[in-house]
């Protein structure tokens, strides 16, 4: 057991959304073999990763998460045989719209985690945590960040420079 | 009232100088285009807040796009804040310290637009004032600028107005010829913003030119209604449910555009931004276009289909406002028109009404 | 600088469950200040907030002769209605208010006075029959007091426990009703819509009388014509309008009909000035 | 042309095959046209086509315009190539049935891209860019076509690219985020973007819901945000790139740009296209055992 | 709902080791809506429990959070437990603070705080949960069985046997299937026959089980419980009561045809049993074939028929009969024609569906261009049968020589993308050994050669079944065969040794091809009729590979045998017991109740596109049509069938306008979760 947990300036919010079948047993798997992950994520549990509405998703980032994880049966393992497809063709254009948004898809991590692979989520768990902290707070909604007019018009005019 | 000169070319240091001063302003910007030469690219010409005199558009294209009413009647104004702790709740007021504000390169009818924003949102409405409405504007002056070049969906001289009003203008400016401004000084907000431009304003005005000029511009106006009888017409309840209506409204998409650009529409939703335990209300826009708006809990809708929505707006316009405010609740900017995905023109409404108005007996017998 | 759009807070001191997603709450201010400087009339309506969820319009439900708290019935229908139907005693709401006109009691000096109410609408209306009532305790000023309601079914009634005691006061005629269908094998009273109650058995003799109609609009159409039948005239109906409003303050634009706000003209409303609105209702 | 077309609808009308016909009048100004419904044999030379004809008319025969068509048994309706793909889409989407539709379908040399920007004549510097590598400029599914109609071959599951996307893609990640917040600053949530969209059918938008809310209602950046990821989301496989979203909003903001981004992914990811099919289910619902998967870990 | 309690569980030093139990209840004791909190030592044991119930009784609490364990663990526990105390059990919600949060985090403040934060979450999310009643649904305790193969018949006998009343719905004239055909079967060599008649006849003379021989199934409609079955008994124009069975008409019958069973070997009347053992023993006209039927002329087994049972003008009978459940065992097929492969020319590219659409078109027999000595498996097995068309002596059916030397062939058709299908036959291995050994036992002096590429022998006995083989004479070579041709009256084999790399070729008497085990013709069509999903070549997919092996992706139909993937005996029967286990299981109650935790539409709002129809993979989804008070056609709307849905919520994303929402986890539930984590915003 035990690495040590080192809390950093700043630490991510992730949420987590995750089928009740693969992956939410995977990680309790993870906490029966008393593995440690970084504890920043915070999973909310749905039948089936073809219940993770991409509403969700946009909620949870409207709503300052950092990063969204999500996760379900590997293919050919859904509990209800096929949720998990429509997750992946939801997944596939959803992250491809966030990126012409201009939202760093680095933040959307999706991972297939069996019940068994309990090592599997802590290990995506901690790998994603530590991105997401590198790439820092979501600066989606925030007014302060940048004045975004200024800095585009700045962009242009150095492009044409 | 005092008048001056300006030159044109000095625009930009004006906006600096007010920027010197401290003061927030707002002027029409030409938005950046993905692809400013391709095909679909549109030039879009908004009243933004500028940082400096650079870049800015005063005085040339038409009208922005928005108004200025986002600027007194905020997109997303929150009321209050609230926090819950357990069976308490404590109410925060938010602490609104509104920059003050100069607004320059206004067109009349968008400043003839604030005095009706006024009549709903100031307590001669039923006692009832909007300090959120009022404190803004008391905090904004509006410089304007007389039209040079109006265009088709333009008819601001049907509703009393015209391309050089100074109609709720603080300082107006007037292009008088060889690059130079006529300014004139019509309040005192607008005297303490002349004051800040001291340096550039040059002597006396020139009023002839300037009314010769005023003139000049509005001949080009292309679409002209009278506006009174069609007051009267829709005076008479029962041309409510006159068959023009829905003949001329059974196209509207009901997309609220036409409410939403329109510089004096002023319908708004309150709602509850909540996060856990805390959250703030807010007042939104919203549009009498929607048909969630009057949706009654029990499914009845008083204006259950689309033309009867857009009968309301026209009525807002040309019978509730000058009703209950005494000021027409149109400025004839043309927004709407310029805005309306099907071409519903408002203009043809009037010469509808105004046609049956004049013509009582020419439509009973149709 | 005041802000007409911020509420006081309230204390819901009783919850009672009136009927079936019907609830009606007591209620007192906080602040001492606020309360005692609070008077309503009867008909007039407040803005009642579940902070999270948003405001909802209802009539002030209580009388003001019974000024020790004031009472709000509603029904849930959607957002803030649910987020109310989930407090309890002892939880604290947003009130805004009062707003709108109100009944004109002085005018009705010396009538008889028959209130016509369906499902929800009793709430406007039992704020004015106990003021009325009150009132004819201490001087007499009214005459006969009549009140057809009706619902749905029996389960649908709200203020069951007062219907029976209107209908033991004297000088009270209590006519009570619900829609053919919803009644019980031990339900006493009419089986028929209000209107056509109204119209074919109560039938109520005109003369000196006002008629106070309270419920959906479909209703009070209804009502409004069975009362001309029986030989009401305009200026002897009288009834309140629900316009869905967000501010009750004349300016969020969603009540009006015609020229006329709801919310600050309205709602009580005679059928003569009614008659006069286009038809936008 | 047009006057086939008028005949044409001039018999539908007098032998009383259809109710009324959806189709363009010359509006206001001259460089607008504006929708028309004609109930009358004797209206029909009110009809006009040309370039400026940029309204997508089919929006009037989804659901939410049930009202207005309200006692219409059967309609005919003018329809260019695009148009008629959202025809088609709303009948594979069950909005809306075949027979209960009369298409006069109209042959297409492009539209203006905005009525603005109408000079008396088509070029490269009005027309609007969907119409670029448009492959139903003679439309697929007619029934009534002035002329012969020509075979097309329509087959490639690929349809142009957009010139706008992909600069935008070519952009930095930061600077296209920058772009899209200065454009979102100016939407003030009029839902035009909505309303005029053939496929934005539902009963209720789901913006318009309140338990849950599913995006903010206020036109704050959070809100605005949220509301066009959804907007997108939903046409994701269905839009069939009418452009009319983008033409309809009041504050010039390209919102059509995120639909032809989908539109590349999904033809991609799933070699899809919409519109053409009365019967294929779009690839939201849909699923193949080997789809792309290189993003999951 | 305002009163909700909240129950920290220390878990003895489980959770309380890393996380400050009293300071997360101080924390919930402080949110909105929040009325009672509890620290506890231990909330699962009886104690424990009892204080949660007593709360909930005391305090009148109407939703309750328990800070613990998985709720894999006991949220049954403490649901039961709130509806004992009279609290609805979906009020009940667990906040996994020990498997997510205190065995995964050794600071003790970041646990807390974790345990805080989940806490929250839930309280949050109760707000919304609606109390949700059980569905109780009537049961018909009657199974429909469909194949009466080796599998329908163990079904049946299981079900049968227990006391549940069964039908067999069987297309062909008899039971027995494949089985039946089968001479002796591996790893045992008992008498396929011998084993597999005592059972048809048990069958037939069990007063629970019905045999609708000869019979179709042509549409199943409702949901488990509740199917209610429509069959067709074609016509086979023999009144089943009155026969006997005495077989004076198929012995006098003066026409013939090919017979199915013998796999063509031979020919049969035209009014026939298809095989001596047959079950029922009532014979059937072929009508495509019968001259009377055809036109009017023979009628001698009418004339012949004692008992007076010939009845030419009889018609198709439907008959609709209501069940509780289905068990599919329509078992297989051998993939048909590919050994034109191997007879010296090229066939067009075929998927093995489109294969098996030809089927019915088997080759003749005396085709000229043919190498009519290569046969199959299954003819094989005829050839072996004692009761086959040689009474047993192999004999290659040319020419009806005593085959000197056979090369049989392995994996013709299996593990062939290209020109088959990918997957492993798996029985082939094992049956092509058996052929060697029938083969040597019946003729001594023969030579076998067996072209295999990989031995699969993976089962009880097996592995040593295949040294007997190779013992017993059977030359096995690994490689492939690359051509048959003919050569003179014997068949030359073109191969390969791919372990000495030499090329082999074999002049044969006679060739076996095992080819590939594949579904019945019509397997996706039978699919949709029963509503159960089908992989890519046609076998029934099962509800999960490992867990769910027997059940179909539709609630109450079972799979048992070859029909769902490929299977020797010992395994469809195992299988076939394993279903009939489950309908036990789901007959041992009077009544279904339903997991509440299923979609509902709003059908105002449904704008009736259909596309949750489209993806529910259990077709739990219908049009309904909507009707104004005057029963008026209004509108359509979606509507879920409470006894399909499994709950899985893919509907609800599917829908666009969220006119469908998963009851247990609806929107707003999740999205007062998502909004509790989110943080501050003043
Ligand atoms: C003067 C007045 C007095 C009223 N008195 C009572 C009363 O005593 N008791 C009572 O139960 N109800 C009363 N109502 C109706 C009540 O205001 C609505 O039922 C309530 O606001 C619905 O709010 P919600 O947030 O729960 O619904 P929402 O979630 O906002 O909406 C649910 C549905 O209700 C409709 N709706 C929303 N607001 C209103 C509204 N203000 N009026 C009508 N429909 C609305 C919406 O269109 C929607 O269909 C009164 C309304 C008015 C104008
Ligand atoms: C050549 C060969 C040799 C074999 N040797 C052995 C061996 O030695 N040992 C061993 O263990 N296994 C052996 N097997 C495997 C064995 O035959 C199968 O495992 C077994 O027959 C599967 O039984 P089943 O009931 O699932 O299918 P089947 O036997 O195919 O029975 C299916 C039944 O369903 C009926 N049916 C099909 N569709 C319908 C429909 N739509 N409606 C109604 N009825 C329908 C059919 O008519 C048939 O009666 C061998 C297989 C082959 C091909
Ligand atoms: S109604 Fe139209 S023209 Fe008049 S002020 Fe509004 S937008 Fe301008
Ligand atoms: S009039 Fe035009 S802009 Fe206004 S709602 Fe109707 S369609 Fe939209
Ligand atoms: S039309 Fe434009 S302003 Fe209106 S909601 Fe859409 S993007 Fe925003
Ligand atoms: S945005 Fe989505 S929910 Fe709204 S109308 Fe369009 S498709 Fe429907
Ligand atoms: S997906 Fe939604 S809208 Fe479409 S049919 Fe299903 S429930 Fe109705
Ligand atoms: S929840 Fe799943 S099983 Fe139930 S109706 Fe929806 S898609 Fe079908």
């Amino acid at each position: 057991m035990g690495k040590k947990i080192v809390i950093h300036d700043f630490e991510p919010k992730i949420m987590a959304f995750v089928c009740k079948w693969c992956t939410y047993s995977g990680a309790d798997l993870a906490g029966t073999s008393r593995m440690d992950y970084s504890p920043n994520v915070r999973m909310i549990r749905l039948p089936c990763s073809g219940r993770i509405d991409p509403q969700f998703m946009i909620k949870a980032f409207e709503q300052g998460a950092d990063g969204v994880f999500i996760s379900g049966c590997h293919p050919g393992d859904c509990h209800y045989n096929e949720g998990n497809y429509y997750a992946r063709r939801r997944n596939t254009t959803f992250r491809q719209l966030m990126d012409f948004h201009g939202i760093d898809i680095e933040r959307i991590e999706f991972s297939w985690i069996s019940a068994a692979e309990a090592i599997k989520w802590t290990e995506v768990i901690d790998a994603f945590t530590e991105k997401v902290r590198e790439l820092g707070r979501h600066p989606q909604y925030d007014d302060e960040v940048v004045d975004p007019y200024a800095q585009f018009l700045v962009q242009k005019d150095q492009e044409s420079a | 009232m005092k008048t001056a000169t300006l030159n044109k070319s000095d625009i930009g240091k004006c906006i600096d100088l007010l920027l010197q001063a401290d003061l927030r302003v707002i002027a029409p910007r030409l938005q950046p285009q993905v692809d400013e030469d391709g095909p679909d690219a549109l030039e879009v010409l908004t009243f933004t807040e500028v940082k400096s005199g650079e870049g800015h558009q005063v005085g040339k294209g038409l009208l922005p796009l928005n108004g200025v009413k986002e600027f007194l009647f905020a997109k997303h104004e929150p009321l209050f804040a609230y926090e819950k702790r357990g069976k308490k709740i404590e109410i925060i007021p938010v602490h609104h310290e509104y920059p003050q504000t100069v607004i320059i390169g206004v067109r009349p009818c968008d400043a003839a637009s604030i005095a009706s924003l006024e009549s709903v949102f100031s307590d001669a409405n039923a006692g009832f004032e909007d300090p959120f409405f009022t404190e803004r504007r008391s905090r904004t002056t509006f410089i304007t600028y007389s039209c040079t070049a109006p265009d088709s969906s333009c008819f601001c001289t049907s509703v009393e107005l015209s391309p050089d009003s100074a109609k709720g203008s603080d300082l107006h400016l007037t292009e008088i010829g060889d690059g130079r401004l006529h300014v004139e000084v019509i309040t005192k907000a607008g005297e303490a913003v002349a004051k800040q431009l001291q340096e550039l304003l040059k002597g006396e005005g020139d009023q002839a030119t300037r009314e010769k000029a005023g003139a000049e511009v509005t001949e080009k106006l292309t679409r002209i209604r009278d506006s009174a009888p069609i007051m009267d017409w829709l005076m008479d309840t029962a041309n409510f449910d006159d068959e023009m209506w829905q003949r001329l409204g059974e196209k509207c998409i009901g997309c609220g555009a036409c409410t939403f650009v329109c510089p004096t529409c002023h319908c708004f939703d309150i709602v509850d931004e909540n996060k856990g335990s805390k959250g703030y209300r807010v007042k939104i826009w919203d549009s009498c276009q929607f048909d969630h708006f009057t949706l009654h809990a029990s499914g009845h809708n008083p204006r259950d289909w689309q033309y009867k929505r857009y009968r309301n707006r026209f009525n807002c316009k040309f019978k509730i406002y000058p009703e209950k405010f005494e000021t027409p609740g149109c400025v004839g900017c043309g927004r709407c028109i310029r805005a309306c995905p099907v071409n519903l023109d408002i203009t043809e409404y009037m010469a509808e009404v105004a046609h049956k108005a004049t013509n009582p007996n020419a439509i009973k017998a149709e | 600088m005041s802000n007409i759009y911020q509420p006081d807070l309230m204390t819901i001191t009783k919850v009672i469950q009136e009927a079936p997603g019907i609830k009606t709450f007591h209620l007192k201010f906080q602040d001492e200040e606020v309360a005692n400087n609070f008077s309503f009339e009867t008909g007039q309506f407040g803005e009642y907030s579940a902070f999270g969820a948003g405001e909802s319009t209802f009539c002030i439900a209580s009388s003001p002769t019974r000024p020790e708290h004031i009472e709000c019935c509603f029904r849930e229908t959607g957002k803030v209605t649910a987020a109310l139907a989930n407090l309890t005693e002892g939880d604290t709401i947003g009130f805004r208010g009062p707003y709108g006109n109100t009944f004109p009691l002085d005018d009705w000096k010396g009538k008889n006075l028959i209130f016509i109410g369906g499902g929800i609408a009793l709430p406007p209306l039992r704020s004015v029959i106990w003021n009325c009532l009150d009132l004819r305790e201490q001087d007499g000023r009214f005459g006969h007091i009549s009140i057809v309601y009706g619902a749905r079914s029996v389960q649908d009634l709200v203020y069951k426990r007062e219907i029976e005691e209107w209908n033991q006061m004297e000088n009270v005629t209590m006519v009570k009703t619900v829609d053919p269908g919803g009644e019980t094998d031990d339900w006493d009273g009419h089986v028929g819509f209000v209107p056509h109650v109204l119209e074919n058995d109560f039938k109520p003799d005109p003369e000196n009388t006002v008629a106070i109609v309270c419920g959906p609009p479909i209703m009070i159409k209804f009502a409004f014509e069975a009362l001309e039948r029986l030989g009401f005239k305009q200026e002897q109906m009288v009834t309140t309008m629900e316009n869905r409003m967000k501010c009750g303050l004349g300016k969020c634009g969603r009540c009006n009909i015609g020229s006329v706000y709801v919310c600050i003209d309205g709602p009580v409303f005679t059928a003569t000035q009614l008659a006069a609105l286009p038809n936008d209702f | 042309m047009i006057e086939q077309i008028r005949n044409q609808a001039r018999q539908l009308l007098e032998n009383g095959d259809v109710d009324v016909v959806i189709g363009y009048a010359e509006g206001s100004d001259p460089s607008r046209t504006t929708p028309i419904f004609i109930r009358k044999a004797e209206d029909v030379e009110k009809l006009i086509y040309d370039p400026r004809c940029i309204n997508s008319l089919p929006l009037y025969l989804n659901k939410r315009h049930e009202y207005t068509r309200k006692g219409w048994k059967k309609t005919a309706i003018i329809g260019k190539g695009c148009d008629i793909r959202a025809i088609v889409q709303l009948i594979a989407e069950n909005q809306l049935k075949r027979d209960e539709i009369y298409i006069l379908g109209v042959p297409c040399e492009g539209v203006v891209s905005h009525p603005e920007k109408w000079d008396g004549s088509l070029h490269d510097g009005n027309r609007a860019s969907k119409c670029i590598g448009c492959d139903v400029m003679i439309p697929h599914e007619t029934d009534f076509f002035p002329g012969e109609k020509p075979d097309v071959d329509r087959s490639s599951p690929y349809e142009a690219t957009s010139k706008n996307v992909a600069t935008l893609m070519e952009l930095e990640l930061d600077k296209r985020f920058a772009f899209w917040r200065t454009d979102f600053d100016r939407c003030f949530k009029c839902y035009a973007c909505r309303e005029v969209c053939p496929h934005c059918s539902c009963n209720t938008c789901i913006t318009d819901e309140t338990m849950p809310s599913w995006i903010d209602p206020a036109a704050h950046k959070k809100g605005v945000f949220s509301w066009h990821l959804t907007r997108a989301m939903h046409l994701v496989g269905r839009c069939t790139g009418c452009g009319e979203c983008t033409r309809a909003c009041p504050m010039g903001i390209q919102v059509d740009l995120f639909n032809q981004r989908m539109k590349e992914v999904v033809q991609e990811s799933y070699s899809y296209k919409p519109g053409y099919s009365l019967e294929d289910k779009h690839p939201l619902i849909t699923y193949k055992v080997d789809d792309r998967e290189d993003f999951i870990k | 709902m305002a009163k909700i309690g909240v129950f920290v569980c220390q878990c003895g030093n489980n959770i309380a080791r890393t996380v400050d139990t009293a300071e997360v209840a101080k924390y919930c004791s402080e949110q909105d809506g929040v009325v009672h909190v509890e620290d506890c030592k231990f909330m699962c044991s009886a104690p424990g429990q009892e204080m949660f119930k007593k709360a909930i009784k005391e305090k009148g609490l109407d939703a309750c959070i328990v800070s613990a364990c998985s709720p894999k663990m006991h949220e049954a526990t403490f649901r039961n437990a709130a509806e004992a105390a009279g609290l609805n059990p979906f009020k009940v919600e667990i906040a996994n603070i020990r498997e997510q949060c205190s065995w995964v985090h050794d600071d003790k403040e970041i646990g807390t705080a974790k345990s805080k934060d989940l806490t929250k979450m839930m309280i949050e999310r109760i707000k919304f949960n609606k109390p949700l009643e059980r569905y109780v649904m009537p049961l018909t305790k009657r199974a429909l069985i469909v194949g009466g193969g080796i599998a329908g018949i163990q079904a049946s006998l299981d079900l049968a046997q227990a006391g549940v009343e069964v039908h067999i719905v069987e297309r062909e004239p008899s039971l027995g299937g494949n089985m039946a055909r089968l001479s002796e079967t591996f790893p045992t060599l008992d008498c396929s026959q011998c084993i597999m008649t005592p059972r048809m006849v048990e069958v037939q003379n069990h007063p629970l089980i019905t045999v609708h021989a000869y019979a179709e199934l042509e549409q199943l409609s409702g949901f488990i419980g509740n199917f209610r079955a429509r069959i067709r008994q074609k016509a086979k124009f023999v009144i089943d009561d009155l026969c006997t069975g005495c077989g004076e008409c198929w012995e006098k019958c003066p026409f013939s045809t090919e017979s199915e069973f013998e796999m063509g070997l031979v020919k049969r009347p035209i009014i026939y049993i298809p095989f001596p053992q047959a079950v029922p023993t009532v014979p059937v006209i072929d009508k495509t074939e019968c001259p009377k039927i055809l036109k009017d002329k023979c009628g001698l087994c009418a004339d012949v028929c004692g008992p007076d049972c010939i009845d030419f003008t009889q018609q198709d009978e439907i008959k609709e009969i209501d069940f509780g459940a289905v068990i599919v065992a329509t078992g297989f097929q051998l993939m048909p024609n590919v050994y034109r492969e191997y007879g010296g020319w090229r066939p067009p590219h075929m998927t093995p569906k489109k294969l098996t659409a030809k089927m019915r078109k088997a080759l003749p027999r005396s085709d000229a261009g043919r190498l009519v000595d290569v046969i199959n498996g299954l003819e094989f097995e005829r050839l072996a049968s004692a009761s086959g068309p040689t009474g047993g002596q192999i004999r290659r059916p040319s020419d009806g020589k005593i085959p000197e030397v056979v090369v049989f062939i392995a994996c013709v058709g299996s593990r062939d993308c290209n020109k088959g299908v990918e997957y492993c036959s798996k029985i082939c291995c094992m049956y092509t050994a058996k052929h060697t050994m029938l083969y040597q036992h019946a003729v001594h002096h023969g030579k076998s050669y067996v072209f295999y590429m990989d031995i699969r022998a993976g089962g009880k006995g097996y592995e040593e079944f295949i040294n007997r083989a190779q013992n017993e004479g059977a030359q096995y070579i690994r490689g492939r065969v690359s051509r048959l041709t003919k050569k003179g009256d014997r068949i030359l084999v073109k191969g390969a040794d791919t372990l000495t790399g030499q090329a082999v070729d074999v002049e044969a008497d006679m060739v076996v091809l095992a080819t590939a085990m594949v579904p019945q013709g019509d397997s996706e069509q039978v699919a949709q009729t029963l509503g159960i999903g089908y992989d890519k070549h046609g076998f029934f997919s099962e509800q999960h590979p490992k867990l769910m092996p027997v059940e179909s992706s539709t609630g109450g139909i079972y799979l048992a045998g070859a029909c769902q993937g490929v299977k020797d005996i010992p395994e469809t029967v195992s299988q076939a017991s394993a279903t009939a286990a489950k309908v036990l299981g789901l007959f041992s109650k009077d009544e279904m109740m339903r997991d509440p935790e299923i979609a509902i539409v709003d059908q105002e709002k449904c704008m009736n596109c259909w596309d949750c129809i489209t993806v529910c993979p259990y077709l739990a989804i219908d049009r309904a049509e909507l009707k104004d008070r005057n029963g008026n056609f209004r509108k359509w709307a979606a509507f879920v069938n409470p006894g399909l849905c499994q709950g899985c919520g893919i509907c609800n994303t599917a829908c666009r306008s969220k006119s469908i929402e998963l009851m247990g986890y609806t929107n707003e539930q999740v999205y007062a979760q998502i909004t509790a984590f989110g943080g501050d915003i003043i």
